[in-house]
Parts: C-alpha cells; sequence; structure tokens
C-alpha cells in the first residue's frame, strides 16, 4: 500500500465534504452577508433525517437522503423566514448572534428527539474495494464522485440559467435586484433552500464514515468558513479549491508533519494567506 | 453623543447598586455570580471598544482572555512570582502578543478580520491545548493563588475578591469612558465611519486601530487574570470559541458601542442563563430562541433601545412643537400656491 | 472515568431524568440534599444523563424503601442536579448555588476540570466531592473531602499487554483519543510494552471533537503493519476506529482503553466479528458482581438501555455514601461521612454491589476489582487476572 | 395610466412625501421638479413599491399597486432608473443589462434584440461590455442604469435624476436619449433638478417643495412661471 | 506653485485611468478640473490626496516630494479633501462630525484622554472653538447639534467643506461639490469657495456645471480618456476646439 496515494485518497475524500459544507455556507455568506453559524446544526440535522428515515421507515439511501435535503432546505427557508429576513437590515454581526441563538435551539432540540448519543449509519455501501492499490470502501468513493456531481450541477445552475443569475445578482445589490423585477424574497428563500439541501447532502454522504450525533455540525463549520476565507467569500470555485486545499493539508500533514498539530497547520496556512493576500486567494468577490 | 454624557448619572447608580449589594445579601452564590460576572464586563468591554467604536469584530478575544489567564497561572504556579507582578506582566503580556497579531490581522477588513481573529484564537487555543509541558494541556492549571494582601487588606474571602474585581470594573468603566469622551475616542469613531474619510482628515489609520486592538487585548488580558485567581483553575476550554461567543452574546444583547451596553447585557444574560437551570438539559431550547428573538427585536441592544425610546420620544415633543410652527407655515405657502396657480 | 469536554458520550434515546423528584417526606422525616453539577447540555450532555441516572436511581431506591435512618432520626435524599456544560466556573458557581440553597453536604461531579474548580474551596466551605475522575491529581493533591469513585487505570496495564502480546503479536500502534485519559494511559502503556519487550511503531492520539474522518490517522497507524493496535475513548467512535482499522486491512487484534466498552463498540460494529482479538474491560452487563444483574435488569426498565460503568459507579457510591452517614451517625458532617467510608463500603448490602469496591485508598480513591474480557470467536469472553 | 391620489409617506415620525396627487397619461413625459429632499425620490420610490405609502392609492392602468411587491410592479410595466444607479458591480456591463430583461428571460430572442438595441443606443456600453459595472465611471454607470431600465420593455420608465454628475455633452445626450426612449412609445416621468433642460423635453411637470406639491402645469406654463425660474433654473 | 505632477499616471488593469498628466497648482486661486465622465477626475483626486499611489510619475507639494505619502501625511502637511458621494459621521451630530477634522493639528494622546490632562484639556477646547469656527464659516451654526442623518443635501455638503477646513488646510480638492444640489444652492456653495479663496485656501474643483466654473475658475484643466487636452484661462476653454468636441457639445452656452 502505498502510503501517499492512500493519503491523497483520503485527503480528497476529506475535501469533498469540507467542500459541500462550505458551498452551502459560502452561498449563503458571500450572497445574503450572512454568516450563518447554524449551518453545521443543518448538517447534523440533515444526517439526522436521513438516518430516521432509513431505520424507521427502511427507506433506501438514496430516496431518504432525498428526503432530508427536501427538509433540511426548507429548514434552511424557515430559517430565513422567521429569523434573518426579519434581519436583513441589522450589521453582519448581529445574523451571527442569532445564528448560534439558532444553533443552540437546534442542537438541544435535537438531543431531545434522538438523544445525546452517537449514531451510526449503514448504507448498502460498505464494502471494501482495491482502487489502484489504494482501500477504499465504497461509500468513499461514492462521497467524491457524488461531491463532484453537486459541484457540476450546481456551477451550472449559477452560471447558465437565469434564476442562478439572481442569486448572483442579488449578492451584489438587493435593491438592483428589485428594480429589475427580481423577487428578492424568492431568491434568499432559493439560496437557503439550496444551502440546507447541500449540506443535507454533505451529512448524508459522509455520516456512514463517521458517526450520527448532536454535535456532529462542530466537526465541520469551522473548517468551513476558515475554507470560505480561503476561497474568497461567495465564491464558488474558491469554496470547492478551499476544502479540498484543506482536505489535503490535514491528510499529509497529519503524515508527513504532526499529527497533534495538524489542526493548526491548517489555521496557520489560512493566517498567512490571508496576511499576504488580505482579501483571500480569490479576492474579486462573486463568481 | 451627547446623550452618552447624560448616562452618567446611570453609571453611579450601578456602583452604589454593586458597592451596596453584599449589605443586602450575604448570598454567597449571588456574590460568586456577580464577581464572574464582573470578570466577564471587563472582558465585553475591551471587546466593546474595539468592536464597538472602531468597527473591527475580533473573533480572537478568547483566546487573549486565556493569554492573560494562562500568564498570571503559570507566573504565579511555576516561577513562584508575586501576584501583582504576576497580574501587571499578564496584561502586558497579553497586550504585546496583541500588537502583533494586531499588526497582521488589520490589513484585514470586516468579515476577513472577523474569520482571520477567529483563526488567530483558534490557534492560540490549540497551542494552549497541545503545548502539555508548558500549560499543563487538557489536564489544565491547579493551585493558582488568591490575589495576596496588599497592606493589611487580604483577598482570601469571597467578599474582598468581589471588591477587588469590583474595583477594576470601575477602572475600566472609567478609562473606557474617559477614551470615548476624548478626542482619541472621537477618531475612533471616525475611522469606524470611513477609514478613507478619516485617513484624509490626517488620521493614521493604522496606528489608531493598533492602538485600540492593543487596549482592547489588554482587557481581555486583565479579565483572563482575574478570572484565574477567582477560579484558581484554569484550562484550556477558556480560549475555545464558546467563550468569544458567550462575550459577544453579552455584548449585543446590551448594546454595542454604548457605554452601558457591557454591564447591561452580561448581568441580564448571566442571570437569566441562571435562571434557566431549573430547565438543565433543555434550557438551550428556551435560551437559544430567547437570544435569537432579543437580536431580532432589539437589535441595537437593550441600551440602544432604550436610546431610541427616549430619542423618539423626545422627537416627539419636538414634532409637536414644531406643528404648531409648521401650521402657520403651510397656510401661508398654500395661499401662495393659489397666487402661483391663478 | 473522566470523560473530557470535547468528546460526546453515546447512545441512548429516552429522555433523562435530572434530578429526582422532590421525595414525599412524612411526618417526621427530613430532606438530604444532593448536590450534582455536570455537562446536561452540550455535546457531553449523554455522558451527564448517564452519570445522574445512576445517582438518581439509587436515591429513588432508597426513598421508596423508606428513607435511611441516622441516630434515629429518618432521612430521605433528594438530588438536586445543575448543568455546568462542563465549564469549570459553572461547576464552581453551580457548586456555590448547592451550598447556598439546598446546603448539600456532597456533590458528584463527572469531569476533573469542575472537580479542580470546587477543591479550591470545598474543604474550606466544607462539602464533600464525589469525583468521578480517574484524573490521580484528584486525590493525589491531598483534598481531605474528596473521593474519587472509579478505579485508576495502572492495574489494566499488565493483564491487556501480556494478552495482546500472547495472542497477536510484539508490535504496538497506539492510537487513542486525544483526551487527558487518553494521553495518560499512552504514557503507562507505551513504556510497560517495551518493558514486556514489544516495540511501538506508531504512537499518537484522534481528536474525536475535532476530526471529521479518521481514515487519515488509520492509515498513518497501520503503515508500519503493528500486530496490535491501542484504541480508545467513547465507545462509539473507537469502534469507528476499529472498523476502519479493518477496512484498511488490518488482522492484529486491539487493547480497548477502558473508557471505551465492548458491548456499546458491538452496536457500532454490528457484530464482535470486527472486534474480534480485542482486549478489554468486561462490560457491566456481562459481570458478575453480586448486585450487577439486578441493576442491569432495573437500569433497562427505567431507560430502555443497558447502563454503562459510570451509571453504575454512581449507583454504588450513592449507597457508600448513605452507609457512611450511617456509620458516622451524621448527615451533614462531610468531615465524619469521609472518615467513615471505609465502614460505608464495608457495610454495603450485596445485592446492591454493582461493582465490588474493596477499599477507600488513604487518599480518598475506591479501589475496584478489575475484570478483563476479550472477544474471541464472535463472543465476550471474561478473563481472569491474578 | 399611472395616478397617483393622496399619497403620503413616512421615514419613522418624519412625513416625506404628504397627500400628493399626480397623474400621468399614456406617452407623456412628465417632470418632477423639485430641490434637494423635496421628495422626489420618495416619491419614485414609493410607486416601484420599495418604499411603504402610509396612505392614499396609487392606480396604474386602473389597478391599486399600492403595496405590491417591487417586482410585481416591474412586471406591471413601470420600472425604475433610480437615483444611486443600483448596478451589480461585480457583473459585467453585459450582465447588468441582461438581468435587466428578467421578467422577459423566456423569450431569449427578444432579449437580444433589446441588448444590441441598447448597445446601440449607448455607444460607450458596447465599448466597455465585458468590463465589471462597478469599474465604470459615474457617467458610464448612469448610461448602463438606464440601458438597464430599458431592457425590461417598460411601458412607464421612472427617471430619478438622470443627469446628476454627468458632464454637459452627456447630459445633452441623455435627454435626446430620454426623449426618444419617450417619442418611442415609453411614457417617462422624469424627477429633475436641471430643471431648464428637463422642461424643454417634458409635456407637464409638477414641482416639489418638502413633500407636497406646489406648483404644477404645463412645461411652457411653468417654463414662464417667475418663482419656477428663480428657484430651479436659476436664471 | 502650490501643487505640481509630473507625468504622473495611474491604470487599473489595462486601463489607463490617468496618462502622464503635468498640471500646476497656484496658490491663493480657484483651479478647476473638468472632463467627460469617465475622465480620470475622481482618479486624479485621489492620487494627489495619497488615497491611490501612482503607477508612475510624481506629485510635489511645496516643492517637496509626496508621492509616496499615505494620505494621513498628505492631510497633515495641508491637503484637505472632499469624496464624490458625501460621506459624513451620519450617527452623530453634525458638531462631532466636525470636531474631529482638527484632530491632525493636536498632540495629546491616549493617556492624555485617560489622565484628563491639562494638554487633553486645551486641545479638545481647541478642536471645539475649531469646529465652531468653520460651522460658522461654512454657515451651519443653527444645525450643529442635529444627527447628520437628518440634514439636507445641501448641509451635507457644507458639513464635508467645514470638515475640510477644520483640517486647517492650505488648499482643499472638491469632488462635484455640487452635485444634485439646486441652482439657488449651488451659488450658495459657489460663494462659500470663493471665500476660502479669500481666506488664503486654495481651491481645487472638478465640476460639471460649466456656467458655475466659467464664472469661478481662475485655471481650468480638461481631461478627456485620462489625458490633459487642454488647460487655461475659462474664456481659452470655452474657444478650445478639442474641449467642444469631447466635452461641452454644441451648446455650450446653455
Ligand atoms: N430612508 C430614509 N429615512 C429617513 N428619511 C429619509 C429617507 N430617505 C429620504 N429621507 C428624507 O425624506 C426627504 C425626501 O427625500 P427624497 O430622497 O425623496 O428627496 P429628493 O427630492 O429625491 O431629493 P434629491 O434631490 O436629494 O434626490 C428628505 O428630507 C430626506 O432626508
Ligand atoms: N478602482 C478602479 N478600478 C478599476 N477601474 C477604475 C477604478 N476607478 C476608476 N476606474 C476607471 O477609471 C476611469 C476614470 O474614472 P474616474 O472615476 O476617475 O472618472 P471621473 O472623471 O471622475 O468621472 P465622473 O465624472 O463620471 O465621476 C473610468 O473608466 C473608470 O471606469
Ligand atoms: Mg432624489
Ligand atoms: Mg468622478
Amino acid at each position: 500500500m502505498d502510503i501517499l496515494t492512500q493519503q491523497l485518497f483520503n485527503g480528497l475524500t476529506i475535501g469533498s465534504v469540507y467542500s459541500l459544507v462550505a458551498l452551502g455556507l459560502t452561498l449563503v455568506y458571500g450572497i445574503l452577508h450572512i454568516p450563518n453559524f447554524a449551518h453545521g446544526a443543518l448538517y447534523m440535522l440533515g444526517a439526522y433525517i436521513t438516518l430516521t428515515l432509513m431505520l424507521l421507515w427502511g427507506v433506501h439511501y438514496w430516496i431518504a437522503m432525498a428526503v432530508s435535503v427536501l427538509v433540511v432546505g426548507l429548514l434552511g427557508v424557515i430559517m430565513d423566514r422567521l429569523v434573518f429576513h426579519p434581519l436583513r437590515n441589522a450589521p453582519p454581526i448581529h445574523d451571527k448572534i442569532a445564528a448560534i441563538g439558532i444553533l443552540l435551539f437546534l442542537e438541544a432540540f435535537a438531543q431531545l428527539i434522538w438523544g445525546a448519543d452517537y449514531r451510526t449509519m449503514e448504507t448498502p455501501y460498505g464494502q471494501v474495494i482495491d482502487l489502484f492499490g489504494m482501500t477504499a470502501t465504497m461509500q468513499r468513493v461514492l462521497i467524491n464522485i457524488g461531491a463532484i456531481v453537486v459541484m457540476i450541477l450546481l456551477f451550472l445552475f449559477l452560471k447558465k440559467t437565469y434564476i442562478g443569475s439572481t442569486i448572483i445578482a442579488m449578492a451584489q445589490n438587493r435593491e438592483g435586484a428589485h428594480l429589475v423585477g427580481i423577487n428578492t424574497n424568492k431568491v434568499a428563500m432559493l439560496t437557503f433552500m439550496i444551502s440546507g439541501g447541500l449540506a443535507a447532502i454533505a451529512a448524508s454522504l459522509s455520516a456512514p464514515i463517521n458517526l450520527v450525533f448532536p454535535g456532529m455540525g462542530h466537526l465541520v463549520i469551522l473548517k468551513a468558513f476558515v475554507i470560505i476565507i480561503l476561497g474568497g467569500m461567495g465564491s464558488v470555485p474558491g469554496a470547492i479549491l478551499g476544502g479540498y486545499i484543506l482536505g489535503f493539508t490535514e491528510s499529509l500533514g497529519a503524515t508527513y508533519l504532526s499529527n497533534d498539530y495538524k489542526d493548526i497547520i491548517a489555521f496557520l496556512m489560512l493566517v498567512v494567506i490571508l496576511s499576504i493576500k488580505p482579501k483571500g486567494l480569490f479576492s474579486r468577490e462573486g463568481f | 453623543m451627547g446623550s452618552l454624557l447624560k448616562k452618567r448619572g446611570w453609571i453611579i447608580g450601578f456602583i452604589l447598586a454593586a458597592i451596596l449589594f453584599p449589605f443586602v445579601s450575604q448570598n454567597e452564590y449571588f456574590l460568586h455570580i456577580l464577581t464572574l460576572a464582573f470578570i466577564w464586563m471587563i472582558a465585553v468591554y475591551g471587546l466593546n471598544l474595539l468592536a464597538g467604536y472602531t468597527g473591527y469584530l475580533s473573533l480572537a478575544h478568547a483566546g487573549f482572555f486565556a493569554i492573560g489567564a494562562y500568564t498570571l497561572g503559570l507566573l504565579t504556579v511555576k516561577a513562584g512570582l508575586n501576584y501583582w507582578i504576576a497580574l501587571v506582566l499578564a496584561c502586558f503580556l497579553t497586550s504585546a502578543i496583541g500588537a502583533v497579531v494586531g499588526l497582521v490581522a488589520l490589513r484585514t477588513r470586516e468579515h476577513f478580520f472577523a474569520i482571520y481573529t477567529l483563526c488567530v484564537g483558534y490557534i492560540i487555543y490549540l497551542v494552549i491545548d497541545k503545548w502539555d509541558s508548558l500549560t499543563g494541556g487538557v489536564r489544565g492549571l491547579i493551585g493558582i493563588p488568591a490575589p495576596t494582601s496588599v497592606g493589611p487588606i487580604s483577598f482570601q474571602t469571597p467578599l474582598s475578591q468581589y471588591y477587588l474585581i469590583l474595583f477594576f470594573l470601575l477602572f475600566t468603566v472609567l478609562v473606557m469612558y474617559r477614551i470615548i469622551h476624548s478626542l482619541t475616542g472621537r477618531t475612533f469613531i471616525a475611522i469606524r465611519n470611513s477609514e478613507d474619510l478619516a485617513q484624509t482628515i490626517g488620521i493614521s489609520t493604522m496606528k489608531n486601530k493598533l492602538l485600540v486592538f492593543v487596549i482592547s487585548t489588554f482587557f481581555a488580558g486583565l479579565a483572563g487574570a482575574l478570572y484565574a485567581s477567582f477560579i484558581r483553575f484554569i484550562g484550556p476550554d477558556i480560549g475555545y470559541i464558546t467563550i468569544i461567543f458567550d462575550l459577544l452574546t453579552y455584548l449585543l444583547v446590551g448594546g454595542i458601542g454604548t457605554l452601558a451596553g457591557p454591564i447591561v447585557g452580561t448581568f441580564l444574560i448571566v442571570t437569566v442563563s441562571q435562571s434557566l437551570q431549573f430547565l438543565q438539559d433543555y434550557r438551550m431550547l428556551i435560551f437559544g430562541p430567547l437570544l435569537t428573538l432579543l437580536i431580532i427585536f432589539y437589535p441595537r441592544g437593550i441600551v440602544g433601545a432604550y436610546h431610541d425610546w427616549r430619542m423618539k420620544s423626545l422627537a416627539k415633543k419636538k414634532q409637536q412643537l414644531n406643528r404648531k410652527q409648521t401650521y402657520v407655515h403651510t397656510q401661508s405657502t398654500e395661499t401662495e400656491k393659489k397666487i402661483k396657480e391663478g | 472515568i473522566d470523560n473530557p469536554s470535547n468528546e460526546a458520550a453515546s447512545e441512548s434515546g429516552n429522555e433523562s431524568e435530572t434530578g429526582t423528584e422532590a421525595p414525599e417526606v412524612e411526618e417526621g422525616e427530613e430532606v438530604v440534599n444532593i448536590g450534582y453539577s455536570g455537562p446536561l447540555s452540550g455535546p457531553a450532555a449523554y455522558y451527564g444523563e448517564r452519570t445522574l441516572n445512576g445517582l438518581t436511581m439509587a436515591v429513588e431506591e432508597i426513598n421508596d424503601n423508606g428513607g435511611f435512618e441516622v441516630d434515629g432520626q429518618t432521612y430521605k435524599f433528594n438530588v438536586v442536579a445543575l448543568d455546568d456544560k462542563y465549564l469549570p466556573n459553572e461547576t464552581a458557581a453551580n457548586a456555590k448555588r448547592l451550598l447556598q440553597e439546598n446546603q448539600t453536604p456532597i456533590i458528584f461531579s463527572p469531569h476533573s476540570g469542575g472537580i479542580k474548580a470546587m477543591q479550591v474551596f470545598n474543604e474550606k466551605e466544607n462539602f464533600l466531592i464525589g469525583a468521578y475522575t480517574s484524573e490521580p491529581d484528584a486525590t493525589e493533591a491531598g483534598n481531605e473531602l474528596t473521593v474519587r469513585i472509579p478505579p485508576s487505570y495502572d492495574g489494566y496495564l499488565e493483564p491487556f499487554t501480556k494478552y495482546a502480546m500472547e495472542n497477536h503479536g510484539e508490535k504496538l500502534a497506539a492510537l487513542p483519543t486525544a483526551s487527558q485519559y487518553g494521553k495518560d494511559w499512552t504514557e503507562a502503556l507505551v513504556p510497560y510494552w517495551k518493558e514486556q519487550g514489544g516495540e511501538v511503531v506508531y504512537n499518537s492520539s484522534i481528536d474525536f471533537s475535532k476530526d471529521t474522518d479518521f481514515f487519515t490517522l488509520v492509515t498513518n497507524a497501520l503503515k508500519e503493519e503493528p500486530d496490535v493496535l491501542f484504541i480508545g475513548g467513547p465507545s462509539e467512535p473507537t469502534a469507528k476506529v476499529a472498523k476502519q482499522a479493518r477496512e484498511l486491512g488490518f488482522e492484529g487484534g486491539f487493547i480497548v482503553m477502558d473508557q471505551a466498552k465492548l458491548d456499546e463498540m458491538k452496536s457500532v460494529t454490528g457484530s464482535y466479528e470486527d472486534l474480534e482479538g480485542s482486549v478489554g474491560v468486561t462490560p457491566l452487563i456481562n459481570s458478575d458482581y453480586p448486585g450487577t444483574a439486578e441493576f442491569v435488569e432495573k437500569y433497562k426498565e427505567e431507560h430502555g438501555q443497558n447502563p454503562g460503568s459510570e451509571a453504575g459507579y454512581h449507583y454504588v457510591a450513592m449507597y457508600t455514601f448513605m452507609e457512611a452517614m450511617k456509620a458516622a451517625g451524621s448527615v451533614d458532617d462531610p468531615e465524619a461521612i469521609r472518615a467513615h467510608m471505609q465502614e460505608g463500603l464495608d457495610a454495603l448490602p450485596e445485592d446492591k454491589q454493582v461493582y465490588t469496591i474493596e477499599e477507600i485508598g488513604e487518599n480518598g480513591g475506591f479501589t475496584t476489582n478489575l475484570r478483563i474480557a476479550a472477544v474471541e470467536d464472535g463472543g465476550v469472553v471474561t478473563i481472569n487476572v491474578e | 395610466m399611472l395616478e397617483l391620489s393622496r399619497v403620503s409617506v413616512d421615514y419613522g415620525g418624519f412625513t416625506a412625501v404628504e397627500q400628493v396627487d399626480i397623474t400621468v397619461e399614456e406617452g407623456e413625459l412628465v417632470v418632477l421638479l423639485g430641490s434637494n429632499g423635496a421628495g422626489k425620490s420618495t416619491i419614485f420610490n414609493a410607486i416601484s413599491g420599495l418604499q411603504k405609502t402610509s396612505s392614499g392609492t396609487i392606480l396604474f392602468e386602473e389597478t391599486p399597486i399600492q403595496g405590491a411587491a417591487p417586482d410585481k410592479i416591474v412586471q406591471s410595466g413601470i420600472v425604475q432608473c433610480a437615483e444611486d444607479r443600483k448596478l451589480f458591480p461585480q457583473m459585467t456591463v453585459r450582465e447588468n443589462l441582461i438581468m435587466g430583461a428578467y421578467i422577459h428571460r423566456r423569450k431569449r430572442k427578444q432579449v437580444n434584440r433589446s441588448l444590441e438595441e441598447v448597445l446601440e443606443l449607448f455607444p460607450i456600453l458596447h465599448e466597455k461590455r465585458e468590463n465589471a459595472a462597478g469599474s465604470l465611471s459615474g457617467g458610464q454607470q448612469q448610461m448602463l442604469a438606464i440601458g438597464r431600465a430599458l431592457m425590461s420593455k417598460p411601458k412607464l420608465m421612472l427617471l430619478d435624476e438622470p443627469s446628476i454628475g454627468l458632464a454637459p455633452l452627456i447630459v445633452e445626450q441623455m435627454f435626446e436619449v430620454i426623449q426618444k426612449i419617450n417619442q418611442d412609445g415609453t411614457t417617462v416621468l422624469l424627477a429633475e433638478q436641471n430643471a431648464f433642460a428637463a422642461l424643454k423635453i417634458a409635456n407637464r411637470g409638477y414641482v416639489f417643495e418638502s413633500g407636497s406639491i406646489v406648483v404644477q402645469g404645463s412645461s411652457e406654463e411653468l417654463l414662464a412661471n417667475d418663482t419656477v425660474r428663480r428657484a430651479y433654473i436659476g436664471a | 506653485m502650490l501643487i505640481e505632477t509630473k507625468k504622473l499616471t495611474k491604470t487599473f488593469g489595462g486601463l489607463v485611468a490617468v496618462n502622464e498628466v503635468d498640471f500646476t497648482i497656484e496658490k491663493g486661486k480657484i483651479n478647476a478640473i473638468i472632463g467627460p465622465n469617465g475622465a480620470g477626475k475622481s482618479t486624479f483626486f485621489n492620487l494627489l490626496s495619497g488615497s491611490y499611489s501612482p503607477t508612475s510619475g510624481r506629485i510635489f507639494y511645496k516643492g517637496k516630494d509626496i508621492t509616496k505619502l499615505p494620505p494621513n501625511k498628505i492631510a497633515r502637511l495641508g491637503v484637505a479633501r472632499t469624496f464624490q458621494t458625501t460621506n459624513l459621521f451620519e450617527q452623530s451630530t453634525v458638531l462631532d462630525n466636525v470636531i474631529v477634522g482638527h484632530r491632525l493639528r493636536t498632540e495629546s494622546n491616549l493617556l492624555d484622554a485617560v489622565l484628563r490632562t491639562k494638554r487633553f484639556k486645551r486641545e479638545e477646547e481647541k478642536c471645539r472653538d475649531k469646529a465652531m469656527e468653520v460651522l460658522d464659516f461654512v454657515g451651519l451654526t443653527h444645525v450643529r447639534d442635529q444627527l447628520a442623518v437628518s440634514i439636507t443635501q445641501e448641509e451635507k455638503k457644507r458639513v464635508a467643506f467645514a470638515l475640510a477646513l477644520a483640517t486647517d488646510p492650505e488648499i482643499v480638492f472638491l469632488d462635484e461639490p455640487t452635485a444634485g444640489i439646486n441652482p439657488g444652492e449651488t451659488e450658495g456653495l459657489a460663494d462659500l469657495m470663493e471665500k476660502m479663496v479669500e481666506q488664503q485656501i486654495t481651491v481645487c474643483l472638478i465640476e460639471h456645471k460649466m456656467k458655475m466654473i466659467m464664472a469661478l475658475a481662475d485655471k481650468i484643466m480638461v481631461l478627456n480618456y485620462g489625458e490633459k487636452i487642454a488647460e487655461g484661462t475659462a474664456e481659452e476653454i470655452m474657444n478650445n476646439q478639442a474641449v467642444i468636441e469631447a466635452y461641452l457639445g454644441g451648446d455650450a452656452s446653455a
């Protein structure tokens, strides 16, 4: 087993998960300027909903995931309507605190419904396969393929469709969007919907290789913030690239530098990059 | 700004209440909670000067709080230094590290600054967590002494610690008050409003921002050092992100960029979260939405809401006065209009 | 066992009991408040709940049986539980509150930070700490009013090492949790392993609260092809590590740090197959102390799941404190209660001995008989320790 | 076509527009004159739905539109070209224009045709079509804003001070463009400080002062009115 | 000669916004810069005030090279400016807005503020007096206690003037000071500029309002596509064919 290729694959897998989470975050952060700390909670709920459907009604993994995407997307919409919409004229720090309030609530809520314990998600893709000398489970291959497909679809959506460009337009001038006849409320809801859906996909894909528990969102949210800043706020390619950079840094850093300090490496990297390029790697905002 | 000045009476009221409280109630638990709240308030004031008056939201302040706490802890426990010397050194070391961080961090702006400092804070936390040989790692640092006596005054009892920390809080408020109500304070506000404009009226923005950053880390360090000698045990979790979120919550609920905000917000949230204790596991179920609602309905915090309310009632009075005058005015324009049209 | 703040604990879907209802007090009876401060919200909530469950079960039993008598006076217990979110300063505040408002002679806390924060003032303010931590400092610092409940882990080193070396080989890779407990364990195990002629080919740790995926670390640990993998932490992520090691082709055995329980790990891996060749502590449900079976039964009935050791230990400890109160002839003199703990242990009825605790050490630590177990041929077998 | 009756708008406690009546007939070019803070933009925002009215009715083609969402109003055929332009700064000029045709997004061909027309109308935009809107100078941005408004093929166009900050040559062109737009069949409601130039191309005008209309009449009447001349034309 | 630029150039990516401009500003005069939109006028101001650093070329102030100085140092030398969009501290009163303008002429630091030293008190007083003085100068004494949000556009422009004047400048750069102001009010602002010159303050402004410029300016420079196409007195400019073609259009007298 070649350790380097194996670790590259591992890095790719983690990077895929990071990228998916970061994408949802970057949409909401970059477009609606809401630093949604509750995004981690959406991620957590995505995993729980898929899991519950599979356990309770024996729904197939993919169908469960699809339902989860819808439900979490809707939850994102509700969050927007109830909390962020009323706050749209407040400075971003307010969104931050409100999001923390939501996060606390959703975690307590998950604990109430599902208990505080760890759960495991079994998928039909547990088999171990040998991939060019690397060991992987089908699930891991799936994470990588799934992530890439989702990213391509999202990119096409934003770049090639009118509805997609309304999202971008609104990011740049909300009132301007009004003036050309865009219903900005709908766009905001759409953005939250997509963001929640992406979180659910990320969680449903990655839960089988980890565990499901109320605090699972913490694992990724902080890193997702690092990624979107690294990649330039609101930049879709930036979030993807940032996710993979972080994934590889972690897997290779843990292997060749230090396992204990690998998190510091990732954060230091961001600090260094921002010190040199104060506006992130993709300094031009937008797409 | 004018309305800020009027808050003097408010502050004197607070001071009196705080000084008299132990005479009214001997409840040690209340005393403990209040003392702890005072410590948070000091840290929140540091954050307020930076975020509220220059507009730079630092998420690294839990880290600086921890640096202050650990410096005091290590200097007293491991180096056996006198408490007061350690306290001074803790504050200055925190500010020194703050200066270095600020020098680089302040080149970024807005969201980038927030996330940059979030990362710095996290790195500080990780270093404390991983640097076993110095900080004791996850195990933490025990046996931190209480403040040593100054002449005849000893700080062993909870009551004396209460007054000591209250003293530091009042010192903080005084310093803040004087900074805010000075040219220096105006300079900071100018930076918050527009850095470009501030520069063209001759203000060196970098120098001033750095100054604010250093002062604010100084107070974070002071709060941390006091925390260490009050709880007398510290672990890496005091540098964790949750602490900065708590501090921010206190600040926002109270009212960012106001002088009384830190006191009001901290006091309110600490008491609310203590009184929700009976809910145990589910207190976040209530506290979370409560926090969110507060932010939605009082976006400028409690103090800000009070100001707005005052302004409004003042404006109403003014309008009532004006209306009488404008009535006369409109009448005359109306006749004029007729003339013009006619 | 100390479960550090950054690690969530495991399982269960039912709502938790937090604190007993105030007991029904009849004429002439008095109530003794028992304090508890632990994580009841946030990532470690489940761990907190389980410790509290053990406590409340004991207290409810005692109250249902009409309370207990000290010096001719009948008393009932009332547990007052407060959430501290795993933060030491909150524990300190809670303790102050419990003392002020409930005059609790004993306060339980299941994490070392909180315990240390209370130790600053517990002697002066005169209350006993029911310390659920295996951190040696908790008792070694010489606090006179601390009772350390769980056993220390030194006893496991020898039997674990022996079993693993005999059955699997001499190359060890260590990859336990990054908590202090995991580090302490590693610091004890690694030298011992080498002393016994073994080789340590990898030594690192996993931070379950920060690592999204363990594959990277497991890959690194298996790089040198070890015979034995030392793992540990909360049961579920530990099981995940074991499973991923198998996926990556590891065929050796596991030494499972005592924080993880084999039975709980099985619910993650699905069967014992992946855990074949593991050595660890005997799960409470597979233990055969005199009172275990009854306790397990009762716990299942109340909470719909198997109890873990933290519940069991709290249960025993509560009974022991009660017996010590009787022996001391006082319910509110912590010093006297502490002084009579040994008598309390001796007086503990057989059917309450979920664990048999032989004695309380000089410094206040309980000493328990160790039982270890291994997974062989798809099942748990108990291994005798000399 | 457009009829405002007794419309008032409040900002908090302050009444910016009070009991205003305005009518615009189809095909007309009507100008709102008034000094700064008179309430012209406020009226425009109220018509566009960006600002809530506190009382009064706004009828567009006989249907009340006060309180309707801004996007609905655009769909019904009113488009505003705002004072501060409200462009999408990081989008290119072309993308901005295309967004302008958002309500016609399903008619690709028509959108492309409008795009060509607009680029023809403003050659400078053609030149800069791949540049980000934010990098244009003030005047160029103003043209882009008008161009973007034209892209939605409005029945009624609200132009809020289109000449602000423009060079004289461009101002002249701008008014020519407006006149042309009007002649091509778009009804125009124009807010201006440059009263002289505006009245030269307008049919009728209203003069605002502190939130209410003080004078109204045909362009000739207003041009002839001494008070108007003194206050707004400076001649 | 107060300010002199030598081959001043600024490029944004491929675009040359200001192209090798040589310009001189004479003391005590009203200098105007005109030109079509996007000609580079604002950019030129940003270069002079240090907000942008030039791609090439030099800037001299009283013979001293200030090309590389940051804006705050340039301000200290006596160069003040306003922005094209009025940029005030909206939540403060007019007076508070202006007080800080004199900050650069004070020495007192944080310690003075905390200890309330004599110097602090003296300088605090000095800034306040200065603010009152300039507010009086621009004619805004009556609104000095109102919040900046609540005053009219024209008053805002005056506050911006006052803020610039509070820095004790020798020269002020005004970027379209009368944009969005009606003719009546424009005259008032023009008078104010003349009053400034009387006070020995050199004025340099960008404007599109030709009538005002022609009446006011002693010297006019015309920029087009970043290049200087003409320079001279109002009369010279009015009759310059290149300027008429590029900028004024046929109806120049309107
Ligand atoms: N968002 C707002 N909040 C409070 N007051 C406002 C707001 N917008 C405008 N105003 C006030 O309402 C009044 C009318 O403003 P409006 O912008 O409609 O005037 P205008 O005629 O368009 O002036 P201008 O020529 O400057 O564009 C002014 O006194 C202004 O200060
Ligand atoms: N920050 C920038 N980045 C890129 N291009 C810029 C930038 N600032 C200005 N430009 C470009 O430089 C040119 C000159 O712009 P400038 O704002 O100086 O024009 P101006 O003469 O002030 O015009 P106006 O009279 O319309 O305000 C324009 O083409 C503009 O697009
Ligand atoms: Mg307007
Ligand atoms: Mg300009």
